[in-house]
């Protein structure tokens, strides 16, 4: 039996003699005995580490879809971004790996400084003064948004653009069924939201506008359309955008958010099928007492020495309970941390050409499968760093094809967006080259004829 | 010809240690103040793609007028600054850490390994099932092991935490009784309970109704008695407690609760007491999260990442968020087939894709290695651990339940407060000095001055005793030193006391906040 | 009931972490003293071979009587354990490492990508050229790459440390002449030369021969003419020699030296300072090693490994020790063929396989990053931080050479040893409470009270002003605080000022050796 | 141009003024202008990091032999043992990686600690009061064994019986052109050292005796019979392990050697094509003051704690010089440490075990070997956990033909050991399923047919 307990018989014995127990079962004696499990559970009994680590390689070697096997030119908020050695070695540091959340200060200035750093790093990215030390990831960040939007508002009416990632919208619905909130789905046309005039009953007016920037679709929507929209009707701003076109794009904050999220994965993080990924998280300076999650704070020590801790707590549910602005309690720290370490490292020129590089290559790819007879744009807005084509056969079939040919060929869009099955959202990252996007284009060619 | 030539310029010195405690105790510079302007780290693929300008690359209007200000340093900075940040921070790696409630057990580094296996963190949450076979098949079997583990039926692997689980709970229940066509407006929840307990009612639409503790720590049978009516969706237990303490009359609650048509959530928190001993789905639990950071030994990473698993009874399946992976051939050769799958009244959606799934990974091998005999084990000594501390500090401090615990121990320290004014936080800083990260305090709220230990089944019989120790020293100086001696503890550690009400008043959130910034 | 259940036992506690910095200054208990009888912590596959008794393995009268008693510890504790310890040592990682001759740079983490990737780490050594064609092809660019560096024709990669490159091309030296039909028995090194050059030199089978150094600090020509005759097999130089200074007269150092038919010898410990900018072959060397954990950035590995691969003029190539990866076909696409050959001459082997090799890979790395266009940089910049200190230091400490430096700089206290007492390892002990670690002392031999800083060109023009400053300021106490408070220095470390005369008097150089074990 | 240089040309310029100079090139005027390099290096220009490690994995992927392609059953003193997590991750640590020898050891006790340990472990099971802080690999350490064996003695004659590594042997003889000793090879006769009488001239006599216990084919030698020549002449017992096979042999110490060495790359360090790897050395207390490299002792530091220090610094070159017992200066002390996480990894119970599952395999894969019609014993002398058959043709096509198989399977001896070109020396680690050993004889017997 594989165990990571240290004790031996003798000391089990040792220590159930001092307790005056013969067994020890007896430490279990007042579970009744009519529920305890009368067998042993039907697992498998310990193994050692390699049998386990050659089982579940088993699996890893069933995923085709694995990055050293497909290229990926899929998004849709997960990306194959460069993780450099670097930020692979300081966010692995066991330090930040084993330790849980800093509630002794004094002995976690690490984490917690590390956490101080990615909050001003996300404040600056998004254009806003405060940002939290995460959440779980950006469905739930756009969550705990709409939740903020609400309570600041005062009105229960949100409307939801159509470019905010499906599955962020399918989270908001399931959680409007505790909340009560009032989704209103804005569709995209061409690929931006057309907004609905606001001059409508006062019950009606929206309590909250949440639009996409970059939307779903990659595309550029009008952020200021939906900012008037929020000055005459009082709603918050809430804008889902995509941190890496950051780099290049106006910030949300800039464009007058009152809340951005996003999904913080593309900051080092890998793909891993979805997680643990990242939720972002800022909101205006009025908002802070409403601000879901942990938030470090500079402060001093007893010697006058600089330090951090995390700060208003009186948010939070282990002291606000029922009325705490959140539930949320474990979040996703070492994911900060590494955005944290993976900012840095891209620091203030590598982001911006970062992003560069994505667009350059969103657009050659973009350029020449649009060459390809029989393929046609998904929409017609500008993009930035991911685009949608049609195809002349179901995405789905695409896809399947191109992964004969080696590529993940991007993410099936679906009866989505009143269409019909042949969408397909590609990405391009910087670490697309353009040989790779060439055979891309060419094997794309082949699976559309 | 010598003199001045100052470099600092605008810049802190990256390779200056003090900060470290090997050798100092100054504050690290933040990694704004180590910029320099013009230094840099990154660097890309070469890639060949034609370098349009940005201009031409998106319209007018969109494109920032100044470059994101995040930092400019040198590779060399950046590590040695994230490193001394590491060395100023406190982790299972370096000692004991009985954090109660959260099981700060020891994670095995081979979990690590399964986590960076390309097979596993290469691959798209987008990509077809046909594509991620391995991912899905993975999936399943830590579905069904953690329903045999719980007795459950089924599982979703979406919530990213605890709390989440809890919602995901509460918005199960709110749809198996709307689908009863009679919604109802209630949960209980005991005082013990845990904060996230009350915050996902609210956030599951639901009042909270609270039930006090009895004498001996547990539902006060009467109490509860009172509150349950037919408008009662459910009750969300922890069991063991927060107290660390068997809910004995569980079959009656659960008897009780079900009588009304309510659900019983039970909070997996403290599952670690009673693996292979005593199962959920056998208490007569609904619904079930577990917190696979705690009982399977996933890294706590700082506060973070975690993994909240929900599994249900059989009736409520129908609702389980989706998609769902599942197996569709059963085949003895290893090559089952996989796909995903929404159920009929899914609740929808709790995660941007299908739950922190490399977390799954680190779990799944966990379990794997200890197995069905080792994961009972697991509960066996954690709990014989916790009552061995329980015993031998049971004359030092006071043990408001004087009753077997399981696998963690709620002290109070009120009688040094009484006599001393020594306040559990004080001890909680004078523990750091003995070498151990300090127990939960304050929590649960219903003990005055709690100490609440949960030393784990990884810590040995020797760190146990060392630890006993170091809490019976500062009990024996909190009655033999002058008052307020404790208040000077931690004094090793690189910084002292921090003032968190300052923190509060004067916020700075962020570098910019900073006066001066 | 209350009471004492001692755990202790015969081991220590595990999870008591006092010993780490970040929390105390407590000893760390050895592995042996956190060992319980019984403990495990190791786990292999399931292999179903069949399970024999050892009897029936071996023949009887080979067996041991008793398991060699390592350690009995739990996975938990062994992490924490070395966790600890990693927490009591300095590094490059943490901050300036100075350490003069030993170039303690950046040592970049991609390299350890490189070291990891399982087509070069999970490779059998005598796996046949035919299944190893990526690792002989590293091998040539390797050699290739250090050829064009120092200007030489070819080299052996075996040596695993510079010193054993040094033996390798003494060896050499001897070959060449004993194929000349006239063997010779001296060997000339400067007085400043390091010590691994003399004991080299004896284990090549010659005597040694000392040069002094002149005013400028460079070999004294006319007592270099003094002692060349035809007896001489050879010089060792280290160019800039150990002073950091360059020796000028290089070029009639050579024709002096392969005038009386002698090789000369490239000791290129400091090659750092001179990448790109001259090369050993064209200054007239015959042997060249090269130190990659220096120059090419491998990680020092607190102690080792290094690799010290030779390269040669083109007439001590058919010496070369063997077998030498070799390109046999060359060919457009990349799919060059290599073999294994060995030299006729070959003066034989050096390396129980074929030298450090996943250093070299590390250190290709490292170059192909720079490229040829960065590693003229990493010199400039190397010497100009160097030369930075000197000039900033100059008043303070004395400059003995008061030249130009290359890429370190030797200054001396002995200004401070004479008028206060304050001595060159005060100074080192001193410089660790600033946040650097020290600079090499008491080194060159011919400089009193010498303190060799090498700041290296990964260190910031604001970390060498944090570290002048911090020079300047002990500088300033030793002048103004009263005698011997320097002694107290470091206060701030795990331990302080170690007593060594009691170790080599009281040897204990194993836990079994400790009194009472 | 990629860099790791923080310098900007601002800085540069700032500090070139400081030094009164106006270019960088005056850095360099002591260096004679016509010895300069007059063009740049001939190499590449400076590449990103992700296209040197795409060049480096294009190598690696060039290697067939590695273990996650051919199953490796090649031994020779580099070994395909199970290396836990475990131990990469706390070997790994980078302050293990990046400091260097501990001049300072007030801020070295880690790394001196670790080293401190893992000279107890080889004291231990070597079977000796003292073991150094570790040499460059087995060869090296066989050097210094035999330079300290000459220099105890007093006289330079060395035997060196022919189980020696081959390699190994071939570095003494190339020392041996330095230091001038005269070793002869005795030869071995079915596995084993066959000695000659010992009653010659005294000027004959060995002054060393080196034997290998188990020897390069496996075989477990006669040590005792070795000790009796040294006890007759005086000789130092000079004894060569596989470190390993002492889990259950008993120790060279035991059987009476002055000087043990071994390779230490089974403890925890990667194959990596032979380096580096980590030379093992231990040796009776007489000999303490002649031992080479670096010894860690325990002290005290000023306030009386525990402490490390590298002691008898006198016997070194940095300060012995040209009367050193050695001209070691870096050694492989990372390998020291990472074997010491090892064997504490592994312990009292798992080094045992280790041993006799190498040591089953070993005899499973043997029987079933012998079985094939045309394959012969080597040696018919008792091996512990590697040995040697001849093959029905030339062990070089056997091993070709088994990588066709996905085997590495062995390392063909070539014309040692006067025989033929048929001679394959094989070994079996503890991490060879029976179904591993079974395709491997079945694939073997395909491979002779
Ligand atoms: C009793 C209890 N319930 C719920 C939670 C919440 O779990 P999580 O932090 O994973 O969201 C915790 C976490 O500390 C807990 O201790
Ligand atoms: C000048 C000089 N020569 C030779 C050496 C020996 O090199 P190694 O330690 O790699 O054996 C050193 C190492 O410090 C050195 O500084």
């Amino acid at each position: 039996m594989g165990t990571y307990i240290p004790h031996t018989e003798d000391e089990i014995a040792s220590m159930l003699a001092f307790l005056g127990l013969s067994s020890i079962d007896q430490l279990f004696a007042e579970v009744p005995e009519a529920l305890k499990l009368q067998r042993g559970l039907e697992l498998a009994d310990g193994a050692g580490e390699p049998d386990v680590l050659a089982h579940l390689d088993a699996y890893a070697n069933r995923n085709q879809a694995r990055t050293d096997r497909l290229l990926c030119f899929a998004g849709g908020g997960a990306y194959d971004h460069e993780i450099p050695s670097v930020t692979k070695a300081l966010a692995g540091r066991s330090e930040f790996v084993t330790s849980y959340t800093p509630y002794q200060p004094e002995v976690a200035q690490g984490v917690l400084q590390a956490v101080f750093e990615f909050q001003t790093m996300i404040a600056r990215l998004f254009g806003l003064p405060v940002a939290n030390a995460s959440l779980y990831d950006g469905a739930s960040a756009t969550v705990e948004a709409v939740n903020l939007g609400v309570a600041a508002s005062g009105r229960n009416t949100v409307w939801v653009s159509e470019g905010i990632h499906p599955h962020w919208r399918q989270m908001l619905a399931t959680c409007a069924a505790g909340t009560g909130h009032r989704l209103r789905t804005i569709k995209l046309v061409d690929g931006v939201t057309v907004w609905p005039e606001s001059d409508m009953p006062v019950d009606d007016r929206p309590g909250v506008v949440l639009v996409g920037y970059p939307n779903y679709l990659g595309c550029l929507e009008d952020v200021p359309a939906a900012r008037a929209i929020c000055n005459e009707t009082g709603a918050m701003l809430v804008v889902a955008t995509d941190p890496v076109s950051l780099g290049v794009l106006k910030s949300p904050g800039e464009w007058g958010a009152d809340v951005v999220v996003g999904e913080g994965q593309l900051f080092g993080t890998t793909l891993g099928f979805g997680g643990p990924y990242l939720g972002l998280f800022a909101c205006a300076q009025s908002h802070v007492r409403r601000l879901p999650g942990r938030l470090v704070g500079e402060t001093v020590d007893l010697d006058g020495r600089r330090a951090y801790v995390t700060t208003l707590r009186a948010r939070e549910q282990d002291i606000r309970r029922e009325k705490a602005t959140s539930n949320v309690c474990t979040n996703q720290t070492l994911m900060a941390v590494t955005a944290a370490i993976q900012m840095a490292w891209l620091g203030t020129s590598g982001l911006a050409e970062l992003a560069l590089r994505c667009a350059r290559a969103t657009r050659y790819t973009r350029d020449a499968l649009l060459a390809i007879d029989g393929v046609e744009p998904y929409a017609t807005a500008p993009v930035f760093r991911e685009f949608a084509v049609r195809t002349p056969l179901a995405a789905d079939t695409v896809v399947e094809r191109m992964a004969d040919a080696g590529f993940l060929a991007g993410i099936p869009l679906g009866r989505q967006f009143d269409q019909g099955e042949e969408g397909l959202l590609i990405a391009v990252t910087e670490r697309r080259t353009r040989d790779e996007i060439d055979a891309y284009v060419t094997a794309f060619a082949k699976a559309v004829a | 010809m010598t003199g001045s030539n100052d470099l600092h310029g605008p810049a802190a010195p990256g390779g200056k240690a003090t900060s470290a405690p090997l050798l100092g105790r100054d504050a690290e510079p933040t990694i704004f103040e180590l910029s320099y302007p013009g230094r840099q780290a990154w660097s890309f693929r070469t890639t060949g793609v034609p370098e349009l300008e940005l201009e031409d690359l998106i319209p007018a209007g969109h494109a920032r007028s100044e470059p994101v200000p995040l930092a400019e340093v040198s590779e060399r900075d950046l590590v040695a600054h994230f490193t001394r940040l590491s060395h100023r921070q406190f982790s299972v790696d370096l000692g004991g850490y009985p954090l109660g409630s959260c099981t700060m057990k020891y994670n095995p580094k081979v979990c690590d390994a399964v986590a960076a296996l390309p097979g596993l963190a290469g691959v798209h949450p987008a990509a077809p099932a046909s594509l991620t076979q391995g991912w899905l098949g993975l999936m399943v079997e830590v579905e069904e092991t953690l329903c045999e583990i719980t007795g459950m039926a089924a599982a979703t692997l979406q919530p990213a935490a605890g709390a989440s689980g809890e919602l995901t709970g509460l918005l199960l229940m709110r749809a198996w009784h709307d689908a009863q066509g009679a919604p109802r407006h209630k949960v209980i929840i005991p005082d013990s309970a845990h904060g996230t307990n009350p915050a996902s009612v609210t956030l599951g639409g639901y009042e909270v109704v609270t039930v006090p503790s009895d004498a001996r720590g547990c539902v006060d049978m009467e109490a509860l008695d009172s509150v349950l009516d037919e408008d009662v969706a459910g009750i969300m237990l922890t069991n063991p407690n927060t107290l660390g303490l068997f809910e004995e009359d569980i079959a009656a609650i659960a008897a009780a609760v079900h009588k009304v048509g309510g659900l019983l959530y039970y909070d997996g928190a403290n599952l670690n007491a009673i693996l292979g001993v005593v199962r959920p789905g056998d208490m007569g639990f609904d619904i079930v999260h577990m917190n696979l950071h705690k009982t399977f030994a996933t890294p706590h990473g700082g506060g973070g990442p975690g993994a909240g698993p929900v599994a249900v009874s059989e009736r409520l399946v129908p609702f389980l968020p989706g998609p769902r992976p599942q197996r569709v051939v059963d085949s003895a050769d290893g090559a089952d087939v996989y796909r995903w799958h929404t159920p009929e009244r899914s609740i929808g959606r709790m995660h941007s894709w299908h739950g922190n799934t490399l977390v799954l990974a680190r779990a799944l091998a966990y379990i794997l290695v200890n197995g069905g005999d080792g994961l009972q084990k697991v509960a066996q000594i954690a709990v014989l651990n916790a009552n061995w501390i329980r015993q031998r500090l049971s004359g030092t401090y006071d043990v408001p339940f004087d009753r077997q615990c399981m696998h963690e121990v709620v002290l109070s320290s009120r009688n040094l407060k009484q006599a001393h004014g020594v306040r559990a936080l004080d001890i909680a800083k004078r523990l750091l000095e003995e070498g151990f990260h300090s127990p939960t305090v304050y929590f649960p709220l219903i003990v005055e001055e709690a100490l609440m230990i949960e030393p784990t089944e990884t810590e040995s019989p020797q760190t146990l005793e060392a630890l006993a120790v170091a809490l019976e020293l500062i009990a024996n100086e909190a009655n033999e030193l002058p008052t307020g001696s404790m208040a000077e503890a931690p004094r090793n550690t690189p910084v002292r006391r921090v003032d968190e009400a300052r923190a509060a008043r004067t916020l700075i959130p962020t570098f910019d906040a900073r006066a001066g910034n």
